[in-house]
This record gives structure tokens, C-alpha cells and sequence, in this order.
């Protein structure tokens, strides 16, 4: 019996290149609804299963099943998904009405539904208006809705998204990023989503698989990921990674073994003889380096101990200039006990 | 891609037959080389190798061929710098009559041989003969010249387009002066577009007929030309099939180095 | 997270040691050229254009000119007064239509078969073939563009003859046929450089979006490679409607324009009727020119 | 020579036209190192297609004049040519010579400066295609028949007739063949002339409009029978042995070859007589090199050869001495090199011009010019 | 008397592609040895002054001046001034170590002192052992930082960047910042740097002018820049803008007017009655969207005054559970009064 709520489920996939293994076994379950983000670096797969998924290309071994009906055979427009490619692949001949009626027309919907739903779903990416243009006529952001409402208007059970937003700039993106989130919400298809953007991900998704090399590291939410990773590449990779280790992390932790904190965690205490609770552990150092970032300051603190940590210190209360009169200052870095995490090297 | 596997098959099927269709032709020219019947009776009625050696013997053959190849190589560079010229005007410079010169280029490869080689032979004798200058292999590179800029030209835009300003600012920036920047990055960027179009414009050149026909002048007889008058005599005909025989197995060799030459450089 | 930089760093600024010398004449050339982009335009564009806007145009011209005189009839020297005659002739009577209709529906035919026949195999070339395939495939392309077009053509007359290995015998079939073959590379590697061009996400997105095969091909790949396609056909048209040696060798007893052109300048010397015949595919190539100039076709041969 | 026949003709240089006056050579001089010729394939052979084929190279060593050959494919290029004013010398037919003359293109020759012109076939001799009011523009290199040659498999009975090829209900419809040139137009006019004797047609060159018009018809009616039109050997051997012609005109060598290579063909001079060709070698009016020019005439009529292009080239020579310097002792008899009978039922290609060849006045006839407007309309 | 202190001097610099104004009119001052960005929306004229500094495009109007020396009608090889390029411009058919060199060839350095530089430059950019190589061989980050040796081998006055960073991911992009700062603490050659990232802008350069629409908006210090903006637009760019306008603003700040207030300003009292400070300002509203970002988490919060507010809160000690619990809860914002802004439509 097909479990009717989990919209993609994946087993063993594996995909060779000749003598690369793009990707080298890869088991996943997405449910219906989910807004699920596969992140990892350059190279690691994340592009290939989702080709994988919509059927550009047949896996090596494994298969994939979409809403319980297994489609590893089965050609693109035989699968309902559709995709927002990472270059939008427009059509440059077509208007951006034509565009996103393709799937309509393909589908042969009568030409009065057809523009109905293709205005709605113009409407749904806020770009009334545009419907005569060229895709050569719009912006990177204009052209990236283009591609979504595109792929939207055809009501897709799964809608897969290729680093849609690689190409733009970061005001922008950050827009797109609510706009997309807010769209999902309202449309209630699962969307999987593709980025090498840490923060992306962890701000838009409901759960990530972080991806190295052709494998899944990790899947679970985003705090999870973040707060628990389970490997040390997915520690530095979501997020920046402070590691102690060796004589630091006996003087400091009293124990051996490497261990990370999140900058974020640590308490800049300017008093080097702060005092520390019992279920935390503090660290005393020499503040090397301030970077003003606006929102929040970032400083870099050479340990007495050995190593160096970076904080990270929302600017709240303090302007930039006493914050950077702290260069050279000796702090003392108090953070609990229960956001050091132990790395399995 | 996504394509089912009948599409593929058939595509892959009709590559497959193209192929054929192109190539048993030439396997008759090659068969025929060696058909000891001197007007191509098929079935071959024999096998002989005394074609091959008669080309070999010839030299005819050996002059004609070395004709073409000045007259190929002569109208080669004519166009490559011509065409080159003309790409960078185009390319790199907004002017008013900009789209006429690109339909200006292409115009004498568009019209036919025939019109041009008519139209230069006109011109060549009202022009040239006043000063005592006859056709001859100089007439016919010029009217080769003029067919084969287009494929400079239009090679040599694309690869400019494609790789943009970029590479030559860079140069620019760091302190060359343009004549120093197109010996060492626009040159060396550009080589693999101008192999490739100089290839082709060799090619063209080296089959032409019609515009050979009307721009040579005594004695200047190309490959075709000789190929024309010696294709019509029945001891000869046979001679002409090894000779284009040979061409098609010697030409595999530039036609490799460029491939392979441009497939190296133009990665990027 | 900090990064050791090497002991030995790039020395600081110092002062701009490149302006200290005096620039050469080839610098304050090249300085003088930058400031100045109109005469370096003038610079590219007055060897091209004298040889192709003046000498050939020029030529093209005078030919056209010369079609407006007529010959010593005897003596076969131009008598250089002005005449309708030549154009009136070719007007008025009744073969220069019917031959140069015929040239016209040969170059057509020649361009759409060619269109049929290399528009799949370039497509199996660009999007199946390995890159390393491809290369070959071109060059297998290219390969018989070295084989001399009149043997080639003979060929063809050994594989038409009504014993050969086709024995579809001579005519205005056979003509076709061999023109096609004959110009058959032509229309496949412009196609081929087009459909490189074409990204294959353009492909996949059609296919993603429910478009099989054939309607893919119909509303993205056709129209985004038509240019190309056009390109190809401005070889296969003009080299056909100018063609006058393969129909002599293969066309049995049919002409077509070159052949009336050629046979009157060659034949009966009379230059002044050829150029008023050779206006016909001229114009026809402008027309031709002119519609499918906004394809932007022509940049892709 | 007969009636009609090209070689007996009355020599309409008498009455025609008046060349442009210009001098003969008077006397050679030293050679000047090279000559420019411009010559059928086959008539200046230095060996670089078949190394055993050269009596260029005998010629440069002998004269110290270095040969530079273009090679023309049809009269009308080496009308052509020789306007350009880079030649010295041509071998033009009988359809060119008389435009060469008469444009200035060409000079007399004096024939007393070449010695071997003394042994030239009387019958070729001051022809109304060579010469003009009795001066001689050229010397006579060469010369054959156009004759009719079939299948001997597939045409039965064997024909005796032009009328094989020119019967509009011929049942060889499709398989017929005929010469690719506006000059064909004399073949149609030949066989009217034996046919339709009402026309009163005289010298198939000399047509006036009723005449040309008949000729015309026949052969717009003979297209439909036709299977191709030839112009090249290559291409006719090829048709004959394969049998997509069965008959038509041919050539004397090319009905050896296709002999040789097997195929079942004979080849005749029909009742009608026939057209044929016989080739001048003419000086050029402004000949820059003309003392090789005349060296290159005697040599090329030299018996040797003489006998050495006629083998080659496939034709009867002009020299009769040249019949013993043959390799193959049989080949003047094949070529009917002597026999004159034969040749007087030839017509030699002349050039047609308004003035009738055949010394009618008061009527027009057509020129070549129309006979080549009017050969594109028959082949339409 | 040229001022040699001014690396770089604009004057009115402007520059039109016919009806297109990319650049209206700038004037700006660079002082030898900083750091200085250009920060700005896509399309907003910094490609093209910084193409003009550099020679390769001529203004409409205005000047050039290269330390003190006016440059504005020389062409790019005449001028002491070098660009790392967007898309790096590495000659592609040149090994890493000729491409380095490749400035001082063109100078005729001699063929020794040639190879030390190069390998020092490279060095200096952690490139030993990729001389030979190709650049089609080498990674994003490496391109990037052969093309900074390529221009750094040459001593300019001004280093010219544009968004020199833009193309690699994140992870990368944030190393290769810090590293770019080092550098140029290490040569002291004055960096000219195109950015759209405002975290960028903000965290690296000593001073940035903002550009809109061919203009500069305002040039300060990141400080200045962030927390006291001169004009709506750079409120909006550099950091989220939180706007409290209308009746919002009279009932929360008593004053008419729009006013701002940045998102880590904003502390968030889980309690509705929480008190403020006397020069604090507070505002009592629900939360409506929770969205957890891994270091921070941002809130957005319905003011019952009406409009909404971002509040930015650093996960110290909190975790995701936490905070997504506060979906819906009522809050009070506090915030200090110094950091409001009025904001001059
Ligand atoms: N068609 C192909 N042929 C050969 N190798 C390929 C092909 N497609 C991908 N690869 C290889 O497979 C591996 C995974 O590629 P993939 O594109 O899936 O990575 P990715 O995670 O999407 O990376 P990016 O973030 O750079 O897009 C890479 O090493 C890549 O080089
Ligand atoms: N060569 C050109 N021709 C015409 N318009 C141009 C040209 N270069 C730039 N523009 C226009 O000038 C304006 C400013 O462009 P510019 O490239 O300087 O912006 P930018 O700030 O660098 O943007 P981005 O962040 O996208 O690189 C834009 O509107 C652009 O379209
Ligand atoms: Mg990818
Ligand atoms: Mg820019």
C-alpha cells in the first residue's frame, strides 16, 4: 500500500559518471507539504538527485517514488513534478504569458482556462502586468517568479528548485527568500529546494539534508542541523565552526578530545575575572581582532589557553566605536555547557 | 536529456544513415580508382592499380595541386585578415551602416559563384588589363578572397563575442598597449576561431570552380580546373578519381590538427 | 580564522614607476588611438570595405551596367550604347521563365531536403554525441568537403546510370539529388553550431513541463534553431540556383539558370545578354537576403 | 568536293566580309623564350598527365620556347581567351576561327614560314573556316566526323539514317543523345537539307529565318526523345556503355573507346552526310611572343606530332605524312584520314553569320548568337 | 599642488549610454592606503565609475584624478591603477605563474626579477605550487586570488575590485574576505571595492559610499553608515529597516513623523508589562512569524499601534524550541531612544 503522504521517497539512489560517483546512495523521504532544502558544497550532489527526481537523468541503481508510485522509468513529462531551473530556462521566444501557459497548453486546457490560471498564477508572483514582455526584458528577480509561476500553474504535486536564487543579488534575494517561503505556505506544495547557502536554508526550510560528497551527512530541522550537528563536516559546514581541542580543551574543558561552540553562544565578559556559573565554562584571552558588521560584531580572541575563538555579539546597546576600542582587550568568553558539542573527527 | 528511447534510436539511426548517404559516394571514388575501366563501368570491371601510379607520374597532378594550395593559402590569409578586420569593426565598434556591412560580407558567398565570377572577370579585364596585368593566380585569390571572408568573419564575432572584453581589459590594465595586447591575449584567444574559419575558408577555396574558372589566367590551372579538363578525357578520368581519393584521406589530417588544435584552446 | 601572511609581503606602493619613462612611439600610437575611436574604426573598416563595399560591389555594378549594352553579334566586341533589349528578352520570352522557375524549385527542393535530412543528424550530433564523438562526427562532417565537388559528381552519374548502384537514371531528379549531396555538409554544421548553442535546461524544461518529443521539437527547438537552419540554407540556395556542372553531368537533358548564363558568356560570348539573365538570381538571393535577414541568420553561416 | 559539302563549298570569304587589315609575320625572328597557347585538351600534351603523352617538351628543347597552355572547354571560351590579348596562338574549330578573324583577334599566317604546311591534306587547305578571300588565317591541325553511333543490342535494324535520332516517334524515346552546343542546330539543318529539300537550305551554317525556324522545331520535337545532351567523352562512353543511350551523335574516338572497353556500339556517317570539325591553329593578332607562335604551328603539323595528337586526341591529322608515324599502323584508316570521299560529305563547323555563308544576298541569316538564344529555348 | 595624500579624486563624474544615465554626477575622495567600497543595487552606476577610473570607459563629464594627477582622457595601460575583474579576466591560455607576470612582461622587467615577484605575489596569496597550472584547473577561490596577484604583483597605486567575491559560495566567500583584508593591511595599497553585499561592505571596509541610481548617496564609515543613515534609501540598504510611521509613531513615540530603528536594537520582553527605561522607548504587539536563522533568530511582530517591526534576537543561550514556541505570544519591544532615527522622506 503507497504511503500517500510522503511525496518523494528516495532508495539507494546512485548515480555514476563514468568514474565520478556523483551520487553514492541516497535514501530520503520527503512528506507532502514539506518545504525541504538539500544543501552541501559545490559538487556534492545536490543538482544530480534533484535531475534524478524529475527525470533528466536515470539513476545508476535505486529508485525514486513520487507520491508512492514508483517512476524511476518514467520520462519527464510523465512525472508530475516540475522545476525551477538554476538559469530559469525560459523560453527567449515566447512572452512571459506564453511561458508560463506552456504546461497548460501542452496539457491541451482550453485557451480561456489556460489564461485564467497563467494570469492567476502571474498574479500569485506579483508580476500583473508583464504578461506581453520577452524574458529578455526582465530582471534576474522578474525572470526567477517567471520561472516559478511557470512551473506553479501546473499544480505540481512536488515543485524542485535548483538554487533559484544563485543569480541575485543579496537584497534581493533576501525578498525572494519570504516571497518564496510565503508562496509555499500558500500553495501548500512540497518544495525542494537546492541552495549551498547555509542561512538559506536554515531560514526557509521546514527540514534540510546537508549532502557531502554524493552521501546525506544529516537530515532534520534546521535547529537540529544547526544545534546538533552529527558529523564535523556538518558542523563547519552549517554555520562557523570553533573548535578546541588539545591542550586548550583540557585547560579549558578539563577534558581531551575536539569540541566546537557557536560564536553566537559565547558571552564576552569584559572582565577577565567574570565569574562563571556552575553549568558553564568561560576561557580567558586577548581580543585580536573586531569586525563591525552592523547588526553585529564579530571578534576574534586569541586564548590564553591556546586557540582562538571568534564571538559573535549582536550590537544591541553598544555603537561601533566601543566596540572597536576593544581591540587588544583582555576578556574572559563564558558560554553553557550544553552548546559545547563533542566532534567525532 | 530528456528524450525517449525510440527518439534516441531513431536520431542515432538517422546520424548512422547520413553518414552512409554521405560516404558511399566517396567509397565509389576510392572503388573506382582502382576499376580497370577507364569510364567508371559499375560493376568495376576489374582491379588495377595503374590509376594510382599514373597519378603518381603525373605531374600535373603535382603542379595543379601546389596551385591550388597558393591559391588556397593566398586568399586564406587575404581573408583572414580581411574578415578579421572587419569583425573587430563590427564587434567592437557602434556606426551607422553597421548591419550593411555584415550583409555586405556575406553578399558574395550568397550570390551565386557564377554571378561573381562573372562580375570579377569583367572588372579584372576593364581594370587590370590597361596596366598589362592579366588573370592569373593573383586574380584567382583575389576572387577567392572575396567568397572566403565570410567564414573569417562570422567565426571570428562569435569567438569575440563569446569571450567578451574582459580578457583584453585585463590586458589593458595591466599596462599593455594594444598592439602588445592582441600579440599576446587577443591573438592567442582568438587562434582556435581563426584555425577553424581559415580551415574552412582553405576548403572552399580549394574546391571552387566556377569563380576559378573566370579569374584564372594562363597556366594557372587549381586542382579543380585540372580535375574539370582532365575528368572530360576518358584516359584520364580514372586519374581524377585517385587524385580525389587521396584528397579525402590526406584531408582527415588538417581537419584533425584544427579540430584538435581548437579543442584545446577554446575551452573557455 | 586568521590568515598567516607570508613574511616577505608584496612591497608596499610605491611610487608609480610607470609614468617615470617616456612612453615609445608605438605607446603614444596606441595612446593616441584610444582617444580617438573613429579613426580607429576607419582603420578596421578601410581595407574590408574598399575591397568588398568598392571592388566587388564595384564589379557587381559594372556588370550590371554592361547588361544594359549588347554585343557585335560578329566580332563579339561590346557595343556600348544603352538598350532595354537584353532585359526585354529576358522578360518577355517564355524559356528564361520556365528555366529560371525551374532553378528556383531546384534550390528550393535542394534547401528543404537538406533541412530533412541533416537537421536530425546534427541534432543526434550536438545532444546525444560525447564531446569526443563530436568531434569526430564533425570532422566525418567536413571530411568529404575535400573530395572534389566534380568527382563527387561523378559519382553520383556512376550511382544514377540505369546499372548503377541507384539507377534512378538522369534529370531534373537526379540533379536535385545530387545537389543535395553535394551541398549536404553546408546545412549541417551551421545547424550543428546551433543546436550547440541551444542550452539543454531549454530541452529538459520543455520536457518538465509535459512536452514530449515532438511537440518539444516543435514549439522550442525549431524555432530557436531557424536561424541557423536559414543560415544553412543561404549556402544550399545560392550554391544551387548558381549550380550549371552537376546538371550538366547528372541533369540528362534539363538547364537551369547557370547553364543559360554560362552559355552565354561562354558559349556565344555575349556578356551583356549573361548579365541581364545572371540579375535574375541575384535578385532572387537579395529577396531572399532581405527576408531572412532579421532571423539573424547570417551571422550564424 | 560535293555540293554543299563543307570542303567544296563556294568560299563566301570571296563576297563576305572584309577583315580588319592586319600584317602577317614577315619573317621569324629570334624566339622569345615562351609561348602562350590556348588549346583544345589533348592538343598540347607535356606529359604531365601521362608521361608517355608529350610533344611539348621535345618542342621547348628543340625551339627554346617555353609552352604555357590554358585549356579551353568549348569555342566560345577560346573566343574568350583570345580577346583577352594573353595568347599567341589558338586551336580554334571551325565555329570560332571565322569570329577571330573577323574581330581582328587573329592575324593571316604566312604559310611559307611554316614548312610543313606543304603536306597538309589539299582538302583542308584555304577552307571558308580558315581563311578569308584566299589568305590563310590559320594552318589546319586536325580534323573528324560527328557521326551516329547505337547500340547494336538495342537498335535493330541498324540504321543507316539520321532519322533514328531526329523521328519524333523514335522508340528509343528517352535513350537518344546529342550534342550539348548551340552548333547542333547544323545537325537538324543537315538532315532537313536531305529531308526536306523544299527548304532550300545550302549550307547547314547558312540559315535564313524559315530555315533556322524548321531546324529549330525538329530538334524542339527531338527533346522530348532525348535522353541527355553531352558534351564530354567521358560522360558519352559512359551513357553508351551503360546504356542509357542507345544512340546519337558521337565521335570517332569515343566510339573506339567505348569499342575497347566492350560495349556493343557502331558508329557510321549516315546516308545524310554529317557535320565535323577541323581545327586551325591561328596566330594572335597582338601576339606578344610570335616567333614561337610560328614555331609552335609548324611543330604541332609536324608529322610526328601530328600523328602523335591525332592518336591522342582521336581524330584524323592533317599532315599527310603523319600517317606513318602512327603507333597504331591501322589508325588513319579507322580515323578515314585520307579518304577524302568521306570527308566530302562533311560539313565542317563554321561559324553562322548574318551574312549567309552560302553566298546568298538579299537575305539575312542568323547569327551565332541567335543560334545559341535559340539552342537554351530547344533545350528549354 | 596635487594633493599626493588623495589616491583617487572624482570630480562630477558623469557618464551616459545614450538615454541611459549610469552615473549622474559623483564626487569623491579616496585617501591613500584604505579600504573603500562602493556599495550599491544592481544597476546602480559602481561597474561603471570604478571602469572609468580604470580607463575603459571615458566620461561624459567630470574628471579623473590618480594621486593628485589628472588621468580622465588616458588610456587604461597609462594609468597607475589595476583591476581584479568580476569574472577574474584570467588569460585562459596562459599558466597561472605567466598570468602573474604578465604586467610586469608588458613593463620589461627583466626576466629574474620577473619570476621572484610573481612567486612572491603568489605566495602572498597562498598560490605556491599552482605556477604551472592552468586557470581552467584551478578552483573559484583560486582563480580569484590569482587574479589579486596579477594585479598586486604590479605595485598600482589603487587596486581596483569589482565584486570581487561575488561568484563563490558563502562558505568561501566569507574566508576570502578575511583573507582580502589581511592583504591589504599587509601591501598598504589603497583598495577600491564594488560590493552589493552590505555585510560585506560593512565588515571589511574602512570608509563606503552607497550608491543609488548614479549617485552616492552618502560616504562615511560603516558605523556612520549603519546606525546613522542620511537618507531613506540607505536605511534601507545597508541592514533591514524597521519604519514606524502615522498614527504607529504618535502613539508609540508621541512624535509625528517616520522613524527607524534597527532589528538587534530591539530588545524583546516576553512580557507584555515589562517596564521601560526612561530612555527607552517601548511598544506592546504580538508575534506573528518566528523564523530561526541558526546563530539569530528574527521575530516579526504586529504592533497593536499598528505597522510591524523585525526584532532581531542573537540564540545565545535559547534554542530553536524555544523560540518557535513564541509564535503568537504577546510581547513588548523595548529599545534605547538613541538608536531612533527620523527618517527624511
Ligand atoms: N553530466 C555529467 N557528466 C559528468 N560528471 C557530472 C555530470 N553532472 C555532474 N557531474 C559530476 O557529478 C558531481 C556532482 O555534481 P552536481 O552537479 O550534482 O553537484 P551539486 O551539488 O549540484 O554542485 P553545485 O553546487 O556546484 O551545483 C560533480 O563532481 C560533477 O562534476
Ligand atoms: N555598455 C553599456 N551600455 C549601455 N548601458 C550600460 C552599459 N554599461 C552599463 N549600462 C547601464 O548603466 C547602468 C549602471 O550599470 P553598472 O554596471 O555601472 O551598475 P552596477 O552598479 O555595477 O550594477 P551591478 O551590481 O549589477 O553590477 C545600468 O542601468 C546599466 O544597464
Ligand atoms: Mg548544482
Ligand atoms: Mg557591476
Amino acid at each position: 500500500m503507497p504511503d500517500q503522504s510522503v511525496a518523494v521517497r528516495l532508495r539507494g539512489l546512485r548515480k555514476s559518471f563514468g568514474p565520478v560517483e556523483a551520487v553514492a546512495g541516497v535514501d530520503l523521504e520527503i512528506a507532502d507539504g514539506e518545504f525541504f532544502a538539500m544543501l552541501g558544497p559545490s559538487g556534492s550532489g545536490k543538482t544530480t538527485v534533484l535531475r534524478m527526481i524529475a527525470g533528466f537523468e536515470s539513476p545508476t541503481a535505486g529508485s525514486v517514488e513520487l507520491g508512492g508510485r514508483d517512476v524511476t522509468r518514467l520520462a519527464p513529462f510523465e512525472r508530475d513534478v516540475n522545476t525551477v531551473f538554476q538559469d530559469y530556462a525560459l523560453f527567449p521566444h515566447m512572452s512571459v504569458l506564453d511561458n508560463v501557459e506552456y504546461g497548460l497548453r501542452v496539457k491541451k486546457v482550453g485557451r480561456a482556462e489556460r489564461r485564467e490560471r497563467a494570469t492567476a498564477a502571474l498574479r500569485s508572483v506579483r508580476l500583473e502586468g508583464f504578461e506581453r514582455r520577452g524574458p529578455a526584458q526582465l530582471s534576474g528577480g522578474q525572470r526567477q517568479r517567471v520561472a516559478l509561476a511557470r512551473a506553479l500553474v501546473n499544480r505540481p504535486r512536488v515543485l524542485l528548485l535548483d538554487e533559484p536564487l544563485g543569480a541575485l543579488d543579496l537584497k534581493l534575494r533576501e525578498e525572494m527568500q519570504v516571497e518564496l517561503k510565503e508562496l509555499q505556505r500558500e500553495v501548500g506544495i512540497t518544495f525542494l529546494f537546492v541552495t549551498h547557502d547555509q542561512e538559506e536554508a536554515l531560514t526557509m526550510s521546514d527540514r534540510i539534508a546537508v549532502f557531502d560528497r554524493g552521501r546525506i551527512e544529516q537530515v532534520g530541522t534546521p535547529a537540529e542541523v544547526y544545534e546538533r550537528p552529527s558529523t564535523p563536516f556538518v558542523a563547519g559546514f552549517v554555520g562557523t565552526s570553533n573548535l578546541i581541542s588539545g591542550e586548550a580543551a583540557k585547560a579549558v574543558l578539563g577534558r581531551d578530545g575536539t569540541f566546537s561552540v557557536r560564536p553566537e553562544k559565547l558571552r564576552l565578559a569584559l572582565d577577565a575575572d567574570a565569574p562563571v556559573g556552575a553549568d558553564e565554562h568561560g576561557a580567558i584571552g586577548t581580543v585580536a581582532e573586531v569586525v563591525y558588521a552592523g547588526a553585529a560584531t564579530r571578534f576574534v580572541v586569541d586564548l590564553d589557553a591556546g586557540g582562538r575563538l571568534m564571538v559573535l555579539q549582536q550590537n544591541r546597546d553598544v555603537s561601533s566605536m566601543e566596540v572597536t576600542e576593544l581591540r587588544g582587550a583582555r576578556v574572559r568568553l563564558v558560554w553553557n555547557r550544553r552548546h559545547e558539542f563533542a566532534i567525532v573527527p | 536529456m530528456n528524450l525517449s528511447r525510440g527518439a534516441r534510436l531513431a536520431l542515432r539511426l538517422a546520424l548512422a544513415l547520413g553518414l552512409v548517404v554521405i560516404y558511399v559516394p566517396l567509397a565509389i571514388v576510392l572503388l573506382n580508382s582502382f576499376n580497370a575501366d577507364r569510364t567508371f563501368a559499375w560493376p568495376p570491371t576489374g582491379f588495377t592499380t595503374r590509376w594510382w601510379s599514373a597519378a603518381w607520374g603525373s605531374s600535373g597532378v603535382r603542379d595543379a595541386l601546389w596551385t591550388s594550395v597558393k591559391a588556397g593559402a593566398g586568399a586564406t590569409a587575404i581573408a583572414l585578415v580581411l574578415g578579421t578586420m572587419a569583425a573587430f569593426a563590427v564587434q567592437r565598434h557602434r556606426f551607422f551602416g553597421r548591419d550593411t556591412v555584415s550583409l555586405l560580407i556575406v553578399l558574395p558567398i550568397a550570390l551565386p559563384g557564377i554571378v561573381t565570377g562573372i562580375a570579377l572577370n569583367n572588372a579584372f579585364r576593364t581594370i587590370l588589363e590597361p596596366f598589362g596585368v592579366g588573370l592569373g593566380l593573383f586574380t584567382v585569390i583575389v576572387g577567392h578572397a572575396t567568397f572566403c571572408v565570410v567564414t573569417v568573419h562570422n567565426n571570428v564575432l562569435a569567438r569575440l563575442r563569446r569571450t567578451g572584453r574582459n580578457a583584453e581589459e585585463a590586458s589593458a590594465d595591466l599596462g599593455a598597449d594594444p598592439f602588445t595586447t592582441f600579440r599576446l591575449v587577443t591573438f592567442p584567444m582568438m587562434r582556435s576561431a581563426l584555425l577553424a574559419s581559415g580551415l574552412l575558408a582553405f576548403a572552399l577555396s580549394f574546391d571552387e570552380i566556377i569563380v576559378t574558372t573566370f579569374t584564372a589566367g594562363a597556366g594557372v590551372r587549381t586542382l579543380p580546373i585540372w580535375i574539370f579538363e582532365n575528368l572530360f578525357r576518358p584516359n584520364q578520368a580514372p586519374v581524377v578519381n585517385v587524385v580525389a581519393a587521396a584528397l579525402i584521406v590526406l584531408s582527415v589530417v588538417p581537419i584533425y590538427l584544427a579540430q584538435r588544435l581548437s579543442g584545446t584552446t577554446s575551452t573557455h | 580564522m586568521s590568515v598567516p601572511l607570508p613574511g616577505t609581503p608584496v612591497a608596499p606602493a610605491s611610487p608609480p614607476g610607470r609614468m617615470d619613462r617616456p612612453p615609445g612611439p608605438r605607446r603614444r600610437l596606441a595612446a593616441a588611438l584610444h582617444r580617438h575611436a573613429g579613426v580607429r574604426l576607419s582603420l578596421l573598416l578601410a581595407a574590408p570595405l574598399a575591397w568588398l563595399g568598392v571592388a566587388y560591389l564595384g564589379s557587381l555594378a559594372a556588370l550590371f551596367v554592361t547588361a544594359f549594352w549588347s554585343t557585335d553579334s560578329f566580332t563579339g566586341d561590346l557595343v556600348r550604347t544603352f538598350t532595354w533589349a537584353n532585359f526585354h528578352d529576358v522578360l518577355t520570352i517564355e524559356v528564361y521563365r520556365t528555366v529560371a522557375l525551374r532553378s528556383l524549385g531546384v534550390a528550393v527542393a535542394v534547401t528543404l531536403i537538406d533541412a530533412v535530412i541533416a537537421f536530425p543528424m546534427a541534432f543526434a550530433m550536438a545532444k546525444l554525441a560525447s564531446p569526443r564523438t563530436q568531434r569526430w562526427l564533425v570532422i566525418a562532417v567536413l571530411t568529404p568537403l575535400w573530395a572534389s565537388y566534380l568527382v563527387k559528381a561523378y559519382a553520383w552519374r556512376v550511382m544514377l546510370s540505369s546499372d548503377g548502384l541507384l539507377g534512378w537514371g538522369y534529370g531534373l531528379w537526379a540533379t536535385i539529388a545530387t545537389l543535395s549531396y553535394l551541398w549536404l555538409p553546408y546545412m549541417i554544421l551551421p545547424i550543428y553550431a546551433g543546436l550547440e548553442r541551444l542550452p539543454d535546461s531549454l530541452l529538459e524544461a520543455a520536457g518538465d513541463l509535459g512536452a514530449r518529443g515532438w511537440r518539444a521539437f516543435r514549439t522550442v527547438v525549431w524555432p530557436l534553431t531557424f536561424p541557423a537552419i536559414v543560415a544553412g540554407s543561404v549556402f544550399t540556395f545560392s550554391l544551387s540556383l548558381g549550380d550549371y556542372i552537376a546538371v550538366k553531368i547528372v541533369g540528362g537533358r534539363s538547364q537551369l539558370i547557370g547553364n543559360v548564363v554560362y552559355d552565354n558568356i561562354g558559349a556565344a560570348n555575349n556578356l551583356p545578354f549573361a548579365a541581364a539573365v545572371a540579375t535574375i538570381p541575384v535578385v532572387i538571393m537579395l529577396v531572399y537576403l532581405a527576408a531572412v535577414r532579421r532571423t539573424g541568420a547570417l551571422e550564424s553561416l | 568536293g560535293s555540293t554543299g559539302g563543307g570542303g567544296g563549298a563556294s568560299a563566301p570569304g570571296a563576297t563576305g566580309f572584309t577583315p580588319p587589315k592586319i600584317e602577317a609575320l614577315k619573317s621569324l625572328g629570334a624566339s622569345e623564350g615562351q609561348v602562350n597557347l590556348v588549346a583544345w585538351a589533348g592538343y598540347a600534351e607535356d606529359g604531365s598527365n601521362d608521361p608517355k603523352v608529350d610533344w611539348v617538351h621535345p618542342f621547348e628543347r628543340a625551339s627554346g620556347c617555353k609552352v604555357n597552355t590554358k585549356v579551353a572547354g568549348t569555342s566560345d571560351e577560346m573566343v574568350t581567351l583570345m580577346k583577352t590579348g594573353e595568347y599567341d596562338a589558338v586551336s580554334a574549330s571551325g565555329d570560332a576561327s571565322l569570329r577571330l578573324i573577323a574581330s581582328g583577334t587573329v592575324a593571316p599566317v604566312t604559310t611559307d614560314l611554316v614548312p610543313s604546311y606543304k603536306d597538309v591534306f589539299a582538302g583542308l587547305k584555304l577552307k571558308p573556316w580558315n581563311s578569308v578571300g584566299g589568305v590563310a588565317y590559320g594552318i589546319p591541325h586536325g580534323r573528324g566526323a560527328n557521326l551516329l553511333m547505337w547500340r547494336t543490342d538495342k537498335v535493330t535494324p541498324a540504321p543507316d539514317s539520321w532519322s533514328v535520332v531526329f523521328d519524333p516517334a523514335s522508340p528509343y524515346k528517352g535513350k537518344l543523345t546529342a550534342y550539348d552546343s548551340p552548333i547542333y542546330i547544323a545537325d537538324a539543318a543537315l538532315y532537313l537539307m536531305a529531308t526536306k529539300p523544299g527548304l532550300g537550305i545550302k549550307d547547314p551554317y547558312a540559315l535564313d529565318d524559315k530555315q533556322f525556324q524548321a531546324a529549330v522545331d525538329l530538334l524542339k520535337r527531338q527533346r522530348q526523345n532525348v535522353g541527355e545532351y553531352w558534351s564530354d567523352y567521358t560522360k558519352a562512353v559512359q551513357a553508351f556503355k551503360s546504356g542509357d543511350t542507345v544512340a546519337g551523335t558521337t565521335w570517332q574516338v569515343i566510339a573506339n573507346l567505348a569499342e575497347a572497353d566492350k560495349a556493343p556500339v557502331k558508329a557510321i556517317l549516315p546516308k545524310e552526310g554529317s557535320t565535323g570539325w577541323s581545327d586551325t591553329w591561328m596566330v594572335a593578332a597582338k601576339a606578344q611572343h610570335p616567333n614561337c607562335a610560328y614555331k609552335w604551328l609548324d611543330w604541332i603539323i609536324s608529322p610526328k606530332a601530328n600523328a602523335q595528337v591525332a592518336e591522342w586526341f582521336g581524330e584524323a591529322p592533317s599532315n599527310s605524312k603523319a600517317c606513318a608515324e602512327t603507333a597504331d599502323k591501322g589508325f588513319c584508316d579507322t580515323y578515314h584520314a585520307t579518304d577524302e570521299d568521306y570527308f566530302s560529305k562533311v560539313h565542317y563547323w563554321t561559324t553562322p553569320i548574318a551574312q549567309c555563308l552560302d553566298g546568298r544576298t538579299g537575305v539575312k541569316c542568323k547569327d551565332y548568337s541567335e543560334w545559341t538564344r535559340a539552342w537554351t529555348e530547344i533545350k528549354g
